[in-house]
């Protein structure tokens, strides 16, 4: 069974057609990235997928569950987590700290017993810093854990954000452009990160204008134009694909 | 309910209704500008009241009028520009605050200006006792003058939102404002202006309604919580909506005595203003995309 | 633990203050310290919702007046005509009821005050969950003025009902004996321990609301408040969130006003008013908005002064320039202007003018 | 930060410690007044004649040589601040007594304080709570609202009216008003058939009269308030062609209210005072000579015209200053002393007190008034 199954997904914005009709699947395990030129819908489509709004028409089942009328929140607690195209940090705390929120659907501690510091929240509040802080060592950012966030380097923020995600321990992990504005040597790092993060069992579905990046990673891609998905197929296939090609030249 | 006392009603309804409507029209015209509510809109109300009062001993009633329509438009750009001007995107709750704050400090020089007591502007035609009859009901002849100087006002703006080129200049900066600036619209002077229309209106409307409902230095605070409430219900940005509900919401307030005590008037108003928040916060008029566009 | 140790010094000057004033025979401070700790007690649990969660309230006036109000009322108003109906007989039975005599020899029959009190956090709270639930989905303006609407209905409410003395209030409220010994009352002679009793609540409230802004229900509402969007994603419900941080801060007023009422013997209308919940407002940003320190401070200096009137008639106008100065020119809040650091820049800029013309 | 907190709320604490005030040998008299906020049209002429009267003793050089020194505390109408404000003037201030609160809500929250810390507290605030039951320390000045509803419902009987609807303003006079009224009425065989509460800042309320209006069976109406809304309940009657008496309560006496109602006042019958009516007096009347110059001084100083309001905070602060004239400078003897005041002359009537009475003032301290020409003139029936 897929992980995540995207049939005929439909987006109107008054009398735009921003996603048409576009369906495909993501295998678990595997990085697939979706690609397109600016305007084809791809951020769209992901918050659909999110739950961000709903869809016009048709569905997105997440591990065989339906998520129609589902909120960002409970696509989350599903196992599904995100980065955004412009970073949101959550400004005025720590890296750690905004890792550590990341770890909310993975514990439990409620109003009362956190502000009565119940004896078993010690436990998880332990837990919680320990992962968060294991994290951000796997990102590679541990020694600016105790920094504030917003004042971080744009790269350092794109790896909080990554490790904020990876806190949630999703089984599907959504990238919205993880190498914008990047240079050429972070933009390495971040593919080498995501290689990392599918070997840990996440599945990875991405959103990406630079396509070396792309070509380097992916296990299957996606190309959406206009809200229309023109192309499914291996890194290579796509690369010789003539409509692809026609679409990019007039790009890159 | 006999025809007399329903007439009497809906004219009671109507009077409150025009009051409400001026203040509302007041809270839309600096709203478009700027998305700014102004909570110290009521207090252009009292203040025009005031002078206008103060300025009789020296000059006849027309003359006083409109000096003093002419100063509170003075005071409220010198709000804009002591308050507003200078501050670069302030957030929405920023705004309240500060909005909040010159209307307690408006409230405050006035009340050591003019002291506590009441005063009104005299009757522009005949007195307290003078009435004329309307299908059997009577009304005072200065609501006649509350309702015309209100319908002026709304037409007044329509021609000048739509003929004028300020009035057209001033639209396009309440439709976008960075399209405005791109077009060589000063719209800092734009946002001045919208002050100064809108105290205006309200020293205006202080006037003529201040034979029927007085003056004194606290009246504002219940004015612009009423006019606001309009201007919700309305739809904020909504001049016409802002005419529709303050009658709606007059009529509504003068029909509930007959059912509730009066000491409950106020709280039944804004109940009605709560649900409808609830149920339909752009207001009763207002479209849903613009619902959207102005929450921000 | 460690947010424990943090409110020690506070303890220290607590305790420092019935000293010194203990020892200079100026205990009558300690009445208006008394009365400010439980504002701000109402004006620390409003900074979690406005500065935490974002959401602001021109109503929180209105939850300190339905506790009080109703505190005052069941613990005042005889329930003599009533002590044959079912719901007094219940009461009764499960031990809410005090019966006695009043100052004037008359039967009394009244709600016990720990009852009286459990009655009037619990329906502040419930009407908190009722109109919370729609009026946290608006935003902005509407959000505004849907809690100044509610406060305004209160306020009328209050006014306009015999039940709760319309224009006068409610006088002659009892005494509220917590615990033997420990009794809530503005008796001259209980002085000091309602001075310990205030500041107690507010040390425990402040310690909880510091240890629920450690926690992950504190992080997620500075999520929230940082990036609603990025919160969601993150797996936080943020509109329950805010509605659990809207209920918190309508209980804190909710038990401010009950034991204010207690301590002060009686409540008035005016403390439902607009103004009221606008000032409260006021403190909250000039603390900086997500400052539970800063609110503190700012809740016990601004409340004092003015209880002993130092701003004579100017006193809703000092809060008006407090507040557009704070807006205009400090929007993070008094203690955000680092009064220290500004003034070495001062010097330092002073020193190399000096030395430049040198 | 914290730190910096606990730092900045010491230095706070120090710097308000050290601002204890001197010691003097002056009588220290208190006053708890709403100059500013809801109530302001009481406290603002109460404050400035307690002033003036204060500054007139202190020039003739005092009571037997000690000056006054009035501390005037501005509650707002706020029942909160009063309480905070009483409590300071007792313990700190040490006052010898205190005068006010302007609104009966605020009586009643300091009348156990005052009480229990044996200060006299002479109220400028109507209801008859404040009295009744009596606290030994507590006083009031204005007259008993009991009087006033007696004394219309004595002139409604000589007209011949037996079914009234009653108009009362929301505050605690009009309250308390409301309460007399119901209470009274029977007494008299007089039957309430409407009666509405209306807020003190109403603007128009034309709505509610026309409402009472349509209830053929009201032969009078009976306005209790203290507000200047008053004022329109008088214009929006006359402008709905309704002639019925109009009766309102001794918070009419403001001659601002007049104005404010204008030609709608010319009518309006109620109790109040003599001082409104001082020059028509008959040179006979105790009250005479002392009703002339409180007016005439009020006018010269504030160029306002002198209203029964700001006379209630003059009865208080002579009677208090008779009191000391005769015992000195202790609150024991100063109650005992006011306790025993018999026939003393003020502007709300000759006040003769007693241990059952704290109030002083009898039914014959109202005299019905009404308005002619824009004057108020004693009323002497149809």
């Amino acid at each position: 069974m897929a992980l995540l199954e995207i049939k005929q997904l439909n987006k109107r914005f008054g009398g735009l057609h921003a996603v048409n009709d576009v369906s495909f699947q993501v295998e678990p395990g595997q990085i697939k990235a979706v690609i397109g030129p600016n305007g084809a819908g791809k951020t769209t489509l992901f918050n659909m997928i999110s739950g961000t709004f709903p869809p016009t028409s048709g569905s997105v089942t997440f591990q065989g569950r339906d998520l129609r009328g589902k909120k960002p929140y409970q696509v989350a607690d599903l196992g599904m987590a995100r980065t955004f195209q412009n970073i949101k940090m959550f400004n005025g705390m720590t890296a750690l700290e905004n890792v550590m929120v990341g770890r909310h659907v993975q514990s439990n501690a409620g109003f009362l017993s956190s502000m009565f510091r119940m004896p078993w929240t010690w436990k998880e509040e332990r837990a919680i810093r320990d992962k968060s802080m294991e994290l951000l060592a796997l990102l590679g950012i541990e020694e600016h854990a105790h920094t504030d966030a917003s004042s971080l380097a744009f790269g350092q923020q794109r790896a909080v954000e990554l490790a904020r995600a990876l806190a949630l321990e999703p089984t599907l992990l959504l990238l919205d452009e993880p190498a914008a504005g990047l240079n050429i040597y972070e933009t390495a790092e971040v593919g080498r990160l995501i290689t990392k993060i599918r070997d840990l069992g996440i599945t990875v579905l991405l959103v990406e204008h630079d396509m070396s990046l792309v070509m380097d990673i992916s296990d299957e891609i996606v190309v959406l134009c206009f809200g229309e998905k023109i192309a499914e197929d291996l890194p290579p296939a796509i690369q010789q694909n003539p409509e692809v090609i026609k679409i990019y030249l007039g790009e890159e | 309910m006999t025809t007399e006392l329903f007439i009497q009603y809906l004219m009671a309804g109507i009077t409150y209704g025009s009051i409400y409507a001026i203040v509302a029209i007041g809270f839309n015209i600096i709203y478009n500008t700027t998305g700014i509510i102004n909570f110290a809109q009521g207090e252009f109300v009292m203040f025009g009241g005031m002078i206008a009062i103060s300025l009789l001993h020296f000059m006849p009633m027309p003359l006083a009028i409109a000096l003093a329509v002419i100063i509170t438009m003075v005071i409220g750009a010198l709000i804009e520009i002591c308050f507003i001007r200078w501050l670069k995107s302030p957030s929405v709750l920023r705004m309240i605050i500060i909005t909040i704050g010159i209307s307690i400090l408006s409230r405050e020089v006035a009340v050591h200006i003019w002291g506590e007591s009441i005063r009104s502007l005299p009757y522009f035609v005949g007195n307290e006792i003078s009435s004329i009859p309307v299908f059997g009901a009577r009304i005072s002849p200065q609501v006649l003058w509350v309702v015309a100087a209100s319908a002026l006002m709304v037409i007044f703006l329509g021609i000048f939102f739509r003929t004028t080129s300020i009035g057209r200049e001033m639209r396009a900066c309440a439709s976008n404002r960075k399209a405005a600036t791109l077009c060589g619209i000063n719209t800092q002077n734009m946002v001045t202006l919208s002050f100064i229309l809108s105290a205006g209106m309200g020293a205006l409307a202080g006037c003529v309604m201040s034979p029927i409902t007085y003056s004194q230095y606290d009246m504002g605070t219940g004015l612009a919580i009423k006019g606001f409430t309009v201007a919700i219900l309305g739809g904020l940005g909504s001049s016409g909506g802002a005419v529709t509900a303050g009658i709606l919401l007059g009529v509504i307030e003068a029909f509930s005595v007959s059912v509730v005590p009066l000491a409950f008037q106020d709280a039944i108003s804004i109940a009605i203003l709560l649900i409808i928040l609830f149920v339909r916060p752009q207001g009763l008029f207002g479209s849903k995309e613009a619902a959207g566009l102005s929450e921000f | 633990m460690k947010k424990l140790l943090s409110v020690l010094p506070l303890l220290a000057v607590v305790i420092g203050v019935h000293l010194l004033t203990s020892a200079t025979d100026t205990m009558y401070y300690l009445t208006q310290m008394t009365m400010s700790a439980y504002y701000s007690l109402l004006i620390i649990g409003l900074c979690v919702l406005m500065g935490y969660a974002g959401q602001i309230s021109l109503g929180h006036a209105g939850f300190f007046a339905i506790g009080g109000y109703l505190s005052a009322a069941l613990t005042t108003r005889s329930l003599v005509p009533y002590q044959d109906t079912a719901l007094v007989n219940l009461l009764d039975s499960v031990g809410m009821i005090l019966s006695g005599h009043d100052l004037y020899g008359e039967a009394m029959l009244v709600v016990s005050p720990w009852a009286a009190c459990g009655i009037a956090v619990c329906t502040a709270a419930l009407i908190a969950v009722i109109i919370g639930i729609p009026v946290l989905k608006l935003k902005g303006h509407y959000l505004a003025m849907a809690t100044l609407g509610f406060g305004i209905i209160i306020y009328r409410v209050a006014l306009a009902l015999e039940y709760f003395g319309e224009a006068d209030g409610i006088s002659e409220v009892p005494p509220f004996p917590l615990l033997s010994g420990l009794t809530i009352s503005g008796n001259f002679s209980d002085r000091i321990q309602n001075y310990y009793i205030a500041w107690g609540l507010l040390l425990i409230g402040m310690v909880l609301l510091l240890n629920l802004m450690d926690s992950r229900v504190g992080r997620a509402l500075r999520g929230i408040h940082g990036s609603d969007e990025a919160a969601g994603a993150m797996g936080v419900n943020t509109s329950r969130f805010k509605l659990q941080t809207f209920v918190l801060s309508a209980v804190f007023a909710a038990i401010a006003g009950v034991c204010l009422t207690h301590y002060n013997g009686g409540i008035g209308p005016s403390e439902a008013g607009v103004m009221k919940s606008v000032r409260y407002v006021a403190i909250v940003a000039v603390g900086g908005m997500a400052n539970l320190w800063g609110a503190l401070l700012m809740g016990v200096v601004l409340n004092f002064l003015s209880l002993r009137g130092v701003f004579g008639s100017y006193d809703d106008a000092v809060f008006g320039l407090i507040l557009i100065l704070i807006m205009l020119f400090a929007p993070n809040g008094i203690l955000s202007l680092n009064i220290r650091h500004r003034l070495k820049q001062l010097l330092r800029r002073g020193k190399q003018d000096r030395e430049g013309e040198v | 930060m914290k730190k910096f907190a606990s730092k900045l709320l010491m230095a706070v604490m120090a710097v308000s410690l050290l601002a204890v005030p001197a010691l003097a040998e002056n009588i220290k008299v208190g006053a708890i007044l709403a100059v500013t906020g809801g109530a302001s049209f009481l406290g603002g002429p109460e404050a400035r004649s307690l002033e003036m009267v204060v500054e007139e003793i202190n020039a003739k050089g005092g009571i037997n040589g000690s000056k006054i020194e009035l501390i005037i505390k501005d509650s707002a109408a706020s029942p909160e601040k009063a309480i905070s404000f009483a409590k300071q003037l007792i313990e700190e201030d040490k006052v010898l007594a205190i005068i006010g609160p302007s609104t009966s809500g605020e009586t009643m929250k300091i009348k156990n304080i005052c009480e229990e810390a044996e200060t006299p507290l002479l109220s400028c605030a109507a209801a008859e709570v404040i009295v009744n039951p009596v606290a030994s320390y507590v006083f009031k000045t204005p007259q008993k609202d009991s009087f006033a509803v007696k004394k219309i419902f004595m002139e409604m009987k000589k007209m011949g009216i037996s079914k009234i609807a009653v108009l009362a303003g929301n505050t605690g006079f009009g309250k308390a008003g409301k309460q007399q009224l119901t209470d009274i009425a029977p007494e008299f065989g007089i039957e309430i058939v409407e009666a509405e509460v209306y807020d003190k800042k109403s603007n128009d309320l034309s709505a509610v009269v026309a409402k009472i209006k349509a209830n053929k069976d009201v032969q009078a109406v009976v306005n209790w308030s203290i507000v200047p809304a008053q004022a329109i309940v008088a214009k929006n009657m006359r402008q709905a062609g309704w002639e019925v008496p109009l009766f309102q309560s001794h918070g009419f006496g403001n001659i601002k209210y007049v104005e404010a109602a204008g030609a709608a006042a010319e009518g309006i019958i109620f109790p109040a005072g003599r001082l409104l009516i001082a020059d028509t007096l008959p040179a006979d009347n105790p009250q005479k000579a002392l009703l002339m110059e409180y007016k005439k001084n009020y006018e010269a100083k504030f160029n306002e015209s002198a209203s029964t309001f700001g006379g209630h905070a003059y009865d208080a602060i002579t009677i208090l200053a008779a009191a000391i004239a005769e015992v000195g400078n202790d609150r024991h003897k100063v109650r005992a002393a006011i306790e025993n005041l018999k026939n003393f002359p003020g502007t709300g009537g000759v006040f003769s007190f007693s241990a059952e009475d704290h109030n002083g003032l009898d039914i014959d301290a109202f005299q019905m008034m009404t308005v002619k020409d824009g004057k108020f003139v004693a009323y002497t029936g149809k």
